[in-house]
């Protein structure tokens, strides 16, 4: 039964790739991308990783396709006939999937447990991460404990990402007396379900982040499930307004505080004469320290994330504004 | 047991049914509107059938709780998802199918 | 009590300095602040040097968490004595860039740029320093975006689609090398660099494995910029603003170089790499025809900048070759040459960001007569030019002269003299730009220029003087190096059974008494 | 076909991979690039999580009375390589909207033809 599901969803996801290829039309193209993710989701799911099928629901299906279509606003949704040669991209693409092929001749089979991914390092994390760090989510332990030093520097590529977005687009703000008349204001029936949603989707995204403990969830999940909800404010209210309520400037502080709180648990373990990130030594009892430790991280995490998203949106936003006004 | 199962099995194929129809639909119908129409309607009545199908599945804990979070929300925000859809469309100038028949006749007389 | 955190502290503090250089946002602010935390940066790399010198690796486990279970830093005297190379051109080029991003970047964004430095500074500090296959690929990825940000922070529209190609080629590289580390995992169950090496043993033979390091070569030939994979490197080194290119040129590519030479002699082991897959003659070809081609490329460029970008993949390649000659001068060769190119073209790309600071412009036709004008800013740039070509009492001699004894060791006679046809054309590209400012009238219409201020100066003398210093004084350098590939040779095991199947006895011997000279 | 019962996932995987791959090394549009380096990597994502599964295995949240479970460690790396490609997509994106300002095309070859290429 189970591989029924993972191989009908493996032929949609074959169709959806196809899809891409075939069509010309951009906006159809991202929304098969978004359907491409959801359904590689799905996929995630039916292979037991629920965390990131979560996460990949969230940013691939949600974040990526918006970003694609605030881009495709910007730059015309048709692609114009391509005179290249299609040969060579196929002859690279034949001669490296042939390279796979043969890789793959020789892999472990799928889904036994034997298997030296299932044999050596990974015994540890499953049989005493219950015991060493106290969490019941396996993910989580070693996520923000043993290997917490990738998931500082994922931090700190989301903030390199924002970076990166604000010296290219910037954050444009204007006064609200000159702001495009947006389509969305007339919305009466939108105003006052948004007013009743918003509250449930922060409310959402706080149990994801302290629940990530003990179910799939955590502070980068919950950060864009934040951002989510001020997004859709910033898009029902005008952007304006959402600056109003958080400021870009304000949002630029929080990404960097963010990456600071989680690289501050490091330095004071240090300073307790541990190792970086360290998280027994946060606390006379090592277990406590791990738990301190990962909800600061996770914290640190959240916040980054969840500035990092929004201002991404704020500068792809202004842009969209200031192309309107053109 | 085994009639909640046989119950469930029901919802769910009447909303696969449902949510089938709607898609039959989306690509069928000659103008935008009715295509919202077909799939905003559709989609709500599968939602209920299927998650009904589902919430029998459950053994009424923490899941249902979430089922049925999950359903609110959906009620919610799957009707005004179309409405502001609709409306953005009327916003921009879009047509109904007999809206732009009559004003090609105008047009022609 | 910092003592024993060195192997992490040049990764950490450039990791925790960037975002409060972004908070402090005044220019002058986020400047000395950056430039501190390089120094100190710096300063920590030399110390680990000094230390791996002395007491050999220092292994360090973040987290408390002992390897291969958490993240571990390795440190030996291979990656110390890159890691000492790049942060002190990062240290230079923030002196430098102080006054000359004034002329090249917007005034609101120098606090970015920055940050964005310091990002890519912490991430190749991460490349080199950690001992595990996938946090590998996270810090170069931090590098990798804060490079792309810095090479679109300059005004022209070029840099643009520069920058874009170099994203989407440095993407499908990363995700190249994602694949194979996949592979790797998929058969070893591990992503510590010294297990993998331990338990790859066992499969030496697997298609698996082997389309693993297939994948990884690739994807770091991209990151490296080796022939015919070199597309998106003169582009963007010419639309980059100036301190970035004289950044990047002199760090990004040598880093992507050390992670070959790490995945080759580490994890897979010279012997399979080299004697199962016959990789080195791959190499070879490649990296020769690298430095021929690209070299003559270089000649015929009109921007200064692109024949340096160009010269740039030629240097490549002449470190690559060293690579594929698989013997312990071979490699020292290399990694002399890491050390010694970043040196170089690190002074040659602040000459050329001096002549745009005053000129404004970078073609050839610019330097007319610039030699008069900007005495000091001219000498540097045909002092260091110089050095590209390898004249003696320069670094580069002393690169070029182990690399050709490399060859001469192994009977690669023609090897040996098509470096020296490299040479020769670097005489052509570097003497053209020389003519122009010598030997020319400056364009009429162009009103004289001046000398450039002394912040811009003092970097790029530091680095021009270094270049003879150490062509003169080659201790440092060559006992680093030297010990440097010792250390990697002896991770590849019975690599003396390898030369010897490879070239025959004789060089095993030669071989024997490089290790014996470096034991002493 | 035990064989093919064995690897018919790590075989569909790689075809998406190249679909992907395709796509960004053929299309000729900037977005349609984006899109197809997005599926690239997700496709390779799928690669790690198919060699994480344990058949008979549940997700590696410690429940009672189970003993066989999913391996998290590619769980995690993958978490992690989502995050990454995410903020690769933002930044790829914003550069698309800065090039659409200064060129007027997002067409590879039309901006190719307003510069002398290099």
């Amino acid at each position: 039964m189970a591989e029924l599901i993972d191989l009908v969803l493996l032929g949609m996801l074959a169709i959806t790739a196809i899809g891409v290829i075939v069509l010309k039309d951009l906006f159809a193209v991202v929304m098969l991308f978004g359907i491409y993710s959801f359904l590689s989701a799905l996929i995630f799911v039916s292979l037991d990783a629920v965390d990131v099928a979560f996460t990949e629901a969230s940013v691939g299906a949600g974040i990526s396709t918006v970003l694609m279509l605030g881009t495709l606003a910007l730059t015309g949704r048709k692609e114009k006939e391509n005179q290249h040669s299609s040969l060579l991209p196929l002859l690279v693409v034949l001669i490296t999937g042939a390279a796979l092929i043969y890789g793959t001749l020789d892999m472990p089979p799928f889904g036994a447990a034997d298997n030296p991914v299932h044999e050596h390092v990974a015994p540890r994390y499953i049989e005493e991460s219950p015991k060493e760090v106290g969490l019941p989510n396996m993910v989580t332990s070693v996520l923000a404990s043993y290997r917490g030093f990738d998931t500082l520097g994922e931090t700190v590529v989301v903030f390199a990402a924002a970076v990166g977005v604000l010296s290219l687009l910037g954050v444009v703000r204007r006064e609200e007396d000159d702001a495009p008349e947006s389509g969305l204001k007339e919305h009466r029936v939108l105003h006052v379900v948004a007013k009743l949603i918003i509250p449930m989707i922060i409310l959402f995204a706080l149990y994801v982040q302290f629940h990530g403990d003990f179910g799939p969830g955590g502070g980068f999940q919950a950060g864009v499930i934040a951002a989510a909800a001020f997004i859709l404010y910033a898009l029902v209210y005008g952007l304006p307004l959402a600056f109003r309520v958080v400021s870009p400037k304000f949002l630029q502080v929080m990404a960097a505080f963010g990456v600071l709180l989680y690289a501050s648990v490091g330095l004071y373990s240090m300073s307790q004469g541990g190792q970086f990130l360290d998280y027994n030594k946060l606390a006379a009892d090592p277990i406590a320290g791990q738990h301190y430790g990962i909800i600061i991280i996770e914290l640190g995490v959240g916040i980054t994330v969840f500035a990092v998203m929004l201002s991404i949106f704020y500068a792809f936003g202004s842009q969209a504004e200031r192309s309107n006004i053109k | 047991m085994f009639v909640l199962d046989i119950i469930s099995a029901i919802f769910l194929m009447v909303g696969v049914f449902f949510g089938l129809s709607g898609a039959i639909g989306l690509f069928r119908f000659p103008d935008f509107f009715t295509r919202v129409h077909a799939a905003s309607v559709t989609d709500s009545i599968a939602a209920i059938f299927i998650i009904g199908g589902l919430l029998l599945q459950t053994s009424f804990d923490l899941n249902t709780a979430k089922l049925l979070f999950i359903l609110l929300f959906l009620m919610i925000t799957s009707p005004t998802a179309s409405h502001a859809l609709a409306k953005s469309a009327r916003h921009g100038g879009q047509l109904s199918l007999s809206e732009s028949k009559t004003g090609q006749k105008e047009s022609a007389q | 009590m910092l003592e024993q955190h060195l192997a992490v502290l040049p990764i950490i503090l450039p990791l925790i300095a960037a975002p409060i250089a972004l908070i402090l946002g005044r220019s002058i602010l986020s400047w000395g602040f950056a430039t501190l935390i390089s120094a100190w940066a710096c300063f920590a790399s030399w110390q680990l040097l000094a230390t791996t010198l002395s007491d050999g690796v220092i292994s360090y486990a973040v987290g408390g968490w002992p390897p291969p279970w958490g993240i571990e830093m390795r440190v030996d005297t291979a990656n110390a004595f890159v890691l000492l190379a790049v942060s002190a051109i990062s240290t230079l080029v923030l002196l430098f860039a102080k006054d000359s991003i004034q002329k090249e970047i917007d005034e609101s964004q120098h606090a970015l740029f920055y940050t964005a430095h310091l990002l890519c500074l912490a991430g190749l500090s991460g490349i080199l320093i950690t001992g595990d296959a996938f946090n590998l690929f996270v810090f170069l990825e931090i590098s990798s975006l804060a490079t792309y940000t810095l090479v679109s922070l300059a005004r022209d529209r070029q840099c643009l689609t520069a920058a874009f190609r170099y994203l989407v080629m440095g993407t499908i590289g990363a995700t190249f090398i994602l694949i194979g580390v996949g592979m790797l995992y998929m058969k070893t169950g591990t992503l510590n660099m010294m297990d993998l090496s331990e338990r790859i043993h066992a499969y030496d033979s697997s298609r698996t494995i082997n389309t693993g390091l297939a994948f990884i070569m690739v994807g770091v030939s991209i990151k490296l910029a080796l022939f015919p994979l070199h597309a998106w490197l003169p582009p963007a080194y010419t639309h980059a603003p100036s301190a970035v290119t004289a950044f990047l040129a002199s760090t990004a590519t040598k880093v992507a170089v050390y992670v070959m030479i790490r995945f080759i002699f580490t994890i897979f082991g010279a012997e399979h790499v080299f004697e199962d897959m016959s990789m080195d003659l791959i190499l070879m070809v490649l990296s020769v025809v690298a430095i021929l081609k690209c070299s003559y490329m270089a000649t015929v460029q009109s921007n200064v900048k692109t024949v340096l970008a160009y010269s740039s993949v030629a240097q490549i390649g002449y470190m690559v070759l060293g690579i594929s000659l698989v013997s312990v001068t071979g490699l020292m060769a290399s990694m002399i040459h890491i050390f010694n190119h970043a040196l170089m073209k690190g002074a040659l790309f602040m000459a050329v960001g001096a002549v745009f600071y005053r000129v404004g412009s970078v073609e050839v036709r610019a330097f007319n007569g610039l030699g008069k004008q900007m005495p000091l800013t001219m000498a540097a740039f045909a002092l260091a030019g110089l050095s590209i070509i390898g004249v003696p009492l320069t670094v580069g001699f002393i690169s070029k002269w182990y690399l050709v004894t490399a060859a001469l060791e192994q009977n690669h006679w023609v090897v040996a003299a098509l470096v020296l046809a490299g040479s020769l054309l670097a005489v052509v590209y570097i003497g053209r730009v020389i003519e122009a400012a010598y030997f020319q009238e400056p364009e009429a219409g162009r009103a004289p220029v001046k000398e450039v201020p002394w912040t811009m100066l003092v970097p790029m003398w530091i680095l021009v003087l270094a270049n003879f210093y150490f062509g003169i004084d080659t201790s440092l350098t060559t006992e680093a190096a030297k010990n440097a590939s010792e250390v990697l040779f002896q991770n590849s095991t019975e690599i003396s059974a390898l030369i010897e199947s490879l070239h025959g006895p004789e060089a095993v011997n030669t071989a024997n008494e490089l290790s014996g000279e470096v034991a002493q | 076909m035990n064989y093919v019962l064995d690897y018919y996932n790590y075989w569909i995987v790689v075809f998406l991979m190249m679909a992907g791959f395709y796509v960004v090394i053929s299309a000729n549009n900037l977005v349609k690039k984006i899109v197809g380096l997005n599926i690239f990597q997700t496709s390779v994502f799928m690669l790690y999580i198919t060699m994480g599964k344990v058949s008979g295995g549940t997700a590696p949240i410690l429940v009672e009375g189970v003993t066989q479970y999913s391996n998290p460690l590619p769980h995690v790396l993958i978490l992690t390589a989502i995050v990454v490609g995410v903020a690769t997509t933002a930044v790829g994106l914003s550069l698309i909207v800065r090039i659409k300002r200064s060129y007027g095309t997002v067409e590879e070859n039309e901006f190719e033809n307003k510069d002398d290429a290099i």
